[in-house]
């Protein structure tokens, strides 16, 4: 076993861990910790943009972006966070800029932007262009200056180091974390004053998905674990524009750059949905609608996948502005999407929910928004929250930055004002424990087949439509599957690189990330945002106007809720 | 700063030259390395040939003596090669040089090599039945 | 359709020398080649070992030899390639496992060239202005994924200790970067002896690059600014 | 575990060298596509070593243009492929000592070589030999 000591801890090494980190870098001792190389984050996959109202091609302001937020997470947003997010955004961009982002620029120079949805000009006039972007690979490139930036700052990286364990003293105190170095399978404790969770998303716990095969959630479930609550789990974004039956994403940009869905019979069938946005109404109208097309036998070949039709779009701004796209198109369908017609489907996205936190990063324990000293949350598997019940495209990398900014600069403040807490006397005997248990178990089950169950049971019950009775029936199935996860048996027992291993933790992980989401979804009896219950079509803001928190007791799991922050705009009916 | 571990006692490479095998070669390899092979062949005969031309000043006697290894058949085959691989050389050079020094060639690498190998049979296959006919004639 | 991979197997804590292992799997013939590794490795031979992340070509982790040259193996479908498919791992670093090598030595390579904006003139108040053609000029390169294809599929990195393409590529961002003040510098490491002039224009880095970066031409572009600033 | 640095110099800077060797290898190719391809067209293709022995040389000599056609030609041809094979050598060559070891050799080798393929060409002088005529074949 090996102990390190570091001031600060980021675990991640994704968008916001790496903001984090370049704001810490110089001012206190900060290791970062990931469990890929973290240019392989899954912030790099991220394609259409990241939104700040600088005005710069068309009158914008950030109160604009503010409503947009609120609106667009249909009035679930803690508004005290949104302003700071639509405030906070044009600075981060402009630093960005400054670390050498290569934004598209306009003719004279500045910043480019574009359209994206739910993104309006006058509390919701029409669609405004605020999306700045680098062709559609903005994710790769704020990756990649936050990683070069943390390079230059000489940011201590444990690349390929998988955390096991949060430790957390028994008076709630954040001492550090446990990890595997996954090369050579040893045991690292890092005691730390202070802890960033930034482990992103939890996608894979649905079958068809945009995300990496390493977004398992391992800090929310890590946390869960621990006995902090969940925020918001019910609320799972799934984006319209996946590539049928793949997953792999399509960005919001393809619309924001003119793109139209079409359904079977060739109408732009949005014009039923949301009049005045249209294509670019928020992804949980446009899934929905998609679902609605193919249910009314609409969908392609009475198939359940509508088109998303670029040919209209001059080949040039194809080429230039959609590239990736493109590749995609041409690599895994074989299609041009300039002569071409694109197969899609709605693909699970984006955890709205997660660890709960205050606009400084902090992870917080109940209603009452207590921190817990030294440990910290951002990006993704954190929930401000800015995004509510639904996120707007764009929203989330603006999110990463600026609040992976925030909890740096916290954390900063915080190290230099605590000391170090003494570690618990053997700090990694449950990630030993764990990995011992798995290593050695020799039951019948296989990993993947219980996996593939999981990603297929939550893909029909707690998908883009869910009812009382399929949640029910999910949380059994689940318990089936929990039952079988203490059955697995893997193949591979070295220590080097076990892969195997990895997957087997992860697939526990999503298995409390699953165990959360049922619950949480099943006593949501409303739709709103990202959720939709047909068995309670409307939205109730007089019952369900909160958050939900789930918490994992002794007793098992355990809801509570707290209210919405709301300061500068009432909750309205939702329309576009 | 990164953190890197020390070396694993017992691991596998592929470096040094055993990796050619390990690769399948697009067309730039292989021009690579007959460029490289063809250069440090007709290098080697340079050498010999420097030898051999500093014996011009021992007289007619020592020289022509010497001109029987050249006369030998095994000898004016690796002297059809030598001058197949000059070409080769000279083409391909070119190749590069138009590659370093026109910023658009990068686009025609392919054709480019093409282009080689075109020039450079354009030129030997007269060259080699030249050569060729005088051995036979020589008997 | 039904498919052999035949894959190169290394285990050090078990093995001495890297050995090749045969699956036959069932797939689709639009899977990519990362579904059936995945599928052996979910349901036949769990011990198989590879890195994986995005499964649509943008993170760079699964780069390796299939049927002997460099490709992403989320890009690269079954159909492209036919029933007998030969894996193995990059050339030219230490492997740590099966098909997983050490990427430390490329990554030391890419720190080398200060892959990072130095400007220390204190930034205006907005952005700093650049004009869409200077933005252009460093485009194609920007789209690097630090994926190692391209250096590993270089013959000269499998013989000598030089640069490589990749972190040449990651000069090029910075050099054409009007934005940025390092150029000297830069262009100093890069005219080392190991730096931009061990390359030999074999064009298998630009081959072999997943996200179509006209590679050899980021480095000729980089030969022809020392040749014609620095000398 | 050690800590690597974070990004320094890889070896010492060549004052350039590397460039002067890339940029030396163009011009001498250059010049080369004439003194060298020119050469062995007219000694291998157009005459061949049937019709050459050393009145031939003699007779060729006896012009200052051929022997600085040639002289050019040792210099360049040699200069420019022994600085290909010290490429090769960087490349194949790697144990530290034995590649020091190498580009020894090939520097003393071109020298020596050099000077005796001067000497070859400048000092050689006909009129020291009889003339002996000599029949082809
Ligand atoms: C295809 C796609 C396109 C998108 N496009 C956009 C867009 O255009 N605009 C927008 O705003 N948003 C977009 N998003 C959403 C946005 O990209 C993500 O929400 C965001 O990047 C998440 O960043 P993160 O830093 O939280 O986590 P990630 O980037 O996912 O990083 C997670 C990090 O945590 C590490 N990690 C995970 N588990 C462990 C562990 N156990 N131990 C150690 N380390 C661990 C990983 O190695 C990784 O470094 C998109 C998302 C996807 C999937
Ligand atoms: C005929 C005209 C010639 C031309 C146009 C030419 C051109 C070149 C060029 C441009 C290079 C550099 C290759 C690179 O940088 O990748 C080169 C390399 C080389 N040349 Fe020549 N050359 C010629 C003749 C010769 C001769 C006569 C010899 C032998 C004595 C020779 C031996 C070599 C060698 C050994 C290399 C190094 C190859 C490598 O390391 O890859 N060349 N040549
Ligand atoms: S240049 Fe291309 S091949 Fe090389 S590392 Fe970058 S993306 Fe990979
Ligand atoms: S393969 Fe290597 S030699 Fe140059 S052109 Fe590419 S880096
Ligand atoms: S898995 Fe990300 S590039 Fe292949």
């Amino acid at each position: 076993m090996v102990f390190h000591r570091f001031d600060a801890v980021i675990v991640g090494a994704g968008g916001a861990g790496l903001m984090a980190a370049a704001q810490l870098a110089g001012k206190c001792n900060v290791a970062v910790v990931s469990k890929l190389y973290p240019v392989r984050s899954h912030t790099g996959a991220a394609q259409g943009g990241i939104a700040a109202a600088l005005g710069n091609v068309e009158e914008d302001h950030w109160i604009w972006h503010m409503f947009d937020t609120v609106k667009g997470g249909d009035y679930l947003v803690d508004q005290d966070a949104a302003e700071v997010l639509a405030r906070e955004a044009i600075d981060a961009i402009i630093e960005l800029e400054h670390w050498g982002f290569p934004f598209n620029r306009t003719p004279d120079g500045r910043i480019d932007q574009r359209r994206f949805g739910g993104h309006t000009r006058n509390f919701g006039e029409g669609p405004v262009r605020r999306a700045c972007y680098a062709a559609d690979r903005t994710g790769h490139m704020i990756l990649q200056t936050l990683y070069q930036t943390a390079l230059k700052r000489q940011v201590t990286f444990f690349d390929e180091f998988m955390m096991l364990d949060l430790l957390l003293t028994d008076d709630g105190v954040c001492t550090g974390i446990v990890a595997m170095d996954i090369e050579t399978g040893d045991i690292h404790v890092f005691h730390a004053k202070a802890v960033l969770l930034a482990t992103g998303g939890f996608g894979r716990v649905f079958k068809v998905t945009s995300n990496a095969l390493a977004a398992t959630g391992d800090g929310v479930a890590i946390a869960f674990r621990r006995g902090i609550p969940l925020e918001d789990m019910e609320f799972y974004q799934f984006h319209p524009t996946g590539i049928y039956k793949m997953g792999i994403l399509l960005s919001e940009a393809c619309r924001g750059e003119g793109g139209i869905l079409r359904n079977g019979l060739g109408e732009r069938f949005m014009e039923r949905y949301a009049p005045t946005l249209l294509d670019l109404a928020p992804r949980d109208m446009v899934s929905r609608a998609i679902y609605q097309e193919i249910r009314a036998g609409r969908g392609v070949d009475g198939k359940d996948y509508v088109w998303l039709d670029l040919t209209h779009l001059p080949a040039e701004v194809i080429e230039t502005k959609l590239p990736d796209i493109t590749d995609f198109v041409r690599t895994y369908l074989g299609l041009d999407p300039v002569k071409d017609l694109i197969p899609i489907q709605p693909t699970a996205h984006y955890a709205m929910g997660g660890i709960p936190t205050d606009v400084d990063g902090r992870v917080t324990i109940d209603a009452q928004n207590t921190p817990i000293p030294g440990l910290y949350a951002a990006g993704e598997c954190a929930c401000v929250s800015v995004h509510g019940a639904n996120r707007l495209g764009t929203n989330s990398l603006v999110d990463l930055v600026v609040f992976g900014r925030r909890a740096g600069r916290h954390m900063a403040r915080f190290v230099q004002e605590n000391d170090f807490h003494p570690l618990p006397k053997d700090p990694a005997y449950r990630a030993r424990a764990e990995i011992e248990w798995i290593r050695e178990n020799d039951g019948t089950e296989r990993v993947a087949q219980i996996r593939a169950e999981l990603q297929e049971a939550m893909m029909t019950d707690a998908g883009v439509f869910r009812t009382g009775d399929g949640l029910k029936r999910l949380q059994q199935k689940l318990g089936e599957l929990r039952n079988r996860y203490t059955q697995i048996r893997i193949d591979d027992k070295s220590r080097t690189f076990n892969m195997e291993l990895m997957e087997a933790i992860e697939l526990g992980f999503l298995l409390d990330c699953a165990e959360a989401i049922a619950a949480s979804a099943l006593a949501r009896e409303e739709s709103r945002g990202a959720h939709y219950r047909e068995d309670f079509p409307a939205r109730d803001d007089a019952n369900w106007l909160k958050h939900t928190l789930i918490a994992r007791t002794s007793g098992g799991l355990q809801l509570f809720y707290k209210p919405v922050v709301i300061t500068r705009f009432e909750p309205k009916e939702r329309v576009y | 700063m990164t953190v890197t571990r020390a070396q694993e006692s017992r691991s596998a490479t592929t470096r040094g030259i055993s990796a050619y095998r390990g690769y399948r070669p697009p067309p730039g390899m292989i021009s690579w390395a007959f460029h490289r092979i063809t250069g440090l062949g007709v290098l080697l005969f340079l050498l010999l040939h420097i030898v051999d031309i500093f014996l011009v000043n021992y007289g007619p006697e020592v020289f022509n003596e010497l001109l029987f290894l050249y006369r030998h058949p095994v000898f004016r085959i690796g002297e059809i090669i030598l001058v197949g691989a000059v070409y080769y050389h000279a083409a391909n050079g070119v190749r590069i040089m138009l590659i370093d020094f026109w910023p658009a060639a990068y686009r025609y690498e392919r054709q480019l090599f093409y282009g080689v190998m075109a020039v450079f049979l354009l030129a030997f296959i007269p060259t080699a039945f030249l050569m060729i006919r005088a051995i036979i004639q020589a008997g | 359709m039904q498919v052999t991979l035949r894959i190169q197997r290394f285990n050090p804590e078990t093995d001495t020398k890297p050995y090749y292992r045969e699956y036959t799997v069932e797939v689709e013939p639009t899977d990519r080649v990362l579904d059936a590794l995945n599928y052996v490795k979910w349901y036949q031979d769990g011990s198989l070992t590879f890195r994986r992340s995005c499964a649509h070509g943008v993170c760079g982790s699964d780069a390796m030899r299939i049927n002997g040259r460099n490709r992403l193996a989320c890009k690269v479908l079954i159909k492209d390639l036919g029933p007998k498919i030969t894996i193995e791992p990059l050339l030219g670093f230490r492997i740590i496992r099966d098909l997983v090598v050490d990427m430390e030595p490329f990554f030391a390579q890419y720190r080398t060239v200060m892959p990072y904006l130095i400007n220390e003139e204190p930034p205006p108040v907005r952005e700093r202005l650049q004009s869409p053609e200077e933005r252009a000029l460093y485009d194609d390169t920007t789209k690097c994924i630090l994926c190692a294809c391209c250096t590993s599929a270089c013959p000269i990195f499998w013989t000598n200790e030089w640069l490589g393409p990749a972190a040449i590529v990651n000069a090029h961002r910075f050099l054409f970067d009007s934005r940025d003040r390092a150029t000297e510098e830069r262009l100093a490491i890069l005219n080392q002896r190991f730096g931009v002039w061990r390359c030999r224009t074999i064009f298998n880095c630009t081959e072999a690059c997943p996200r179509g970066i006209q590679v050899t031409n980021a480095i000729e572009q980089v030969k022809r600014r020392i040749l014609f600033e620095q000398s | 575990m050690t800590i690597a640095r974070p990004h320094l110099g890889r070896e010492r800077p060549s004052g350039g060298f590397e460039l002067y060797s890339w940029y030396y290898f163009r011009i001498s190719g250059l010049l080369l596509i004439l003194l060298a391809v020119g050469h062995v067209v007219i000694m291998h293709v157009v005459n061949t070593v049937d019709e050459i022995d050393w009145q031939f040389v003699a007779d060729r000599w006896n012009s200052p243009f051929w022997r600085v056609y040639d002289w050019l030609l040792l210099f360049l041809a040699l200069t420019h492929g022994l600085n290909g094979a010290r490429l090769a050598i960087d490349d194949y060559v790697r144990p530290h000592g034995w590649r020091v070891f190498a580009h020894s050799v090939l520097w003393t080798l071109a020298l020596l070589f050099l000077v005796i393929g001067s000497i070859a060409i400048v000092t050689f002088d006909p009129s020291k030999f009889e003339v002996v005529a000599q029949a082809g074949g």
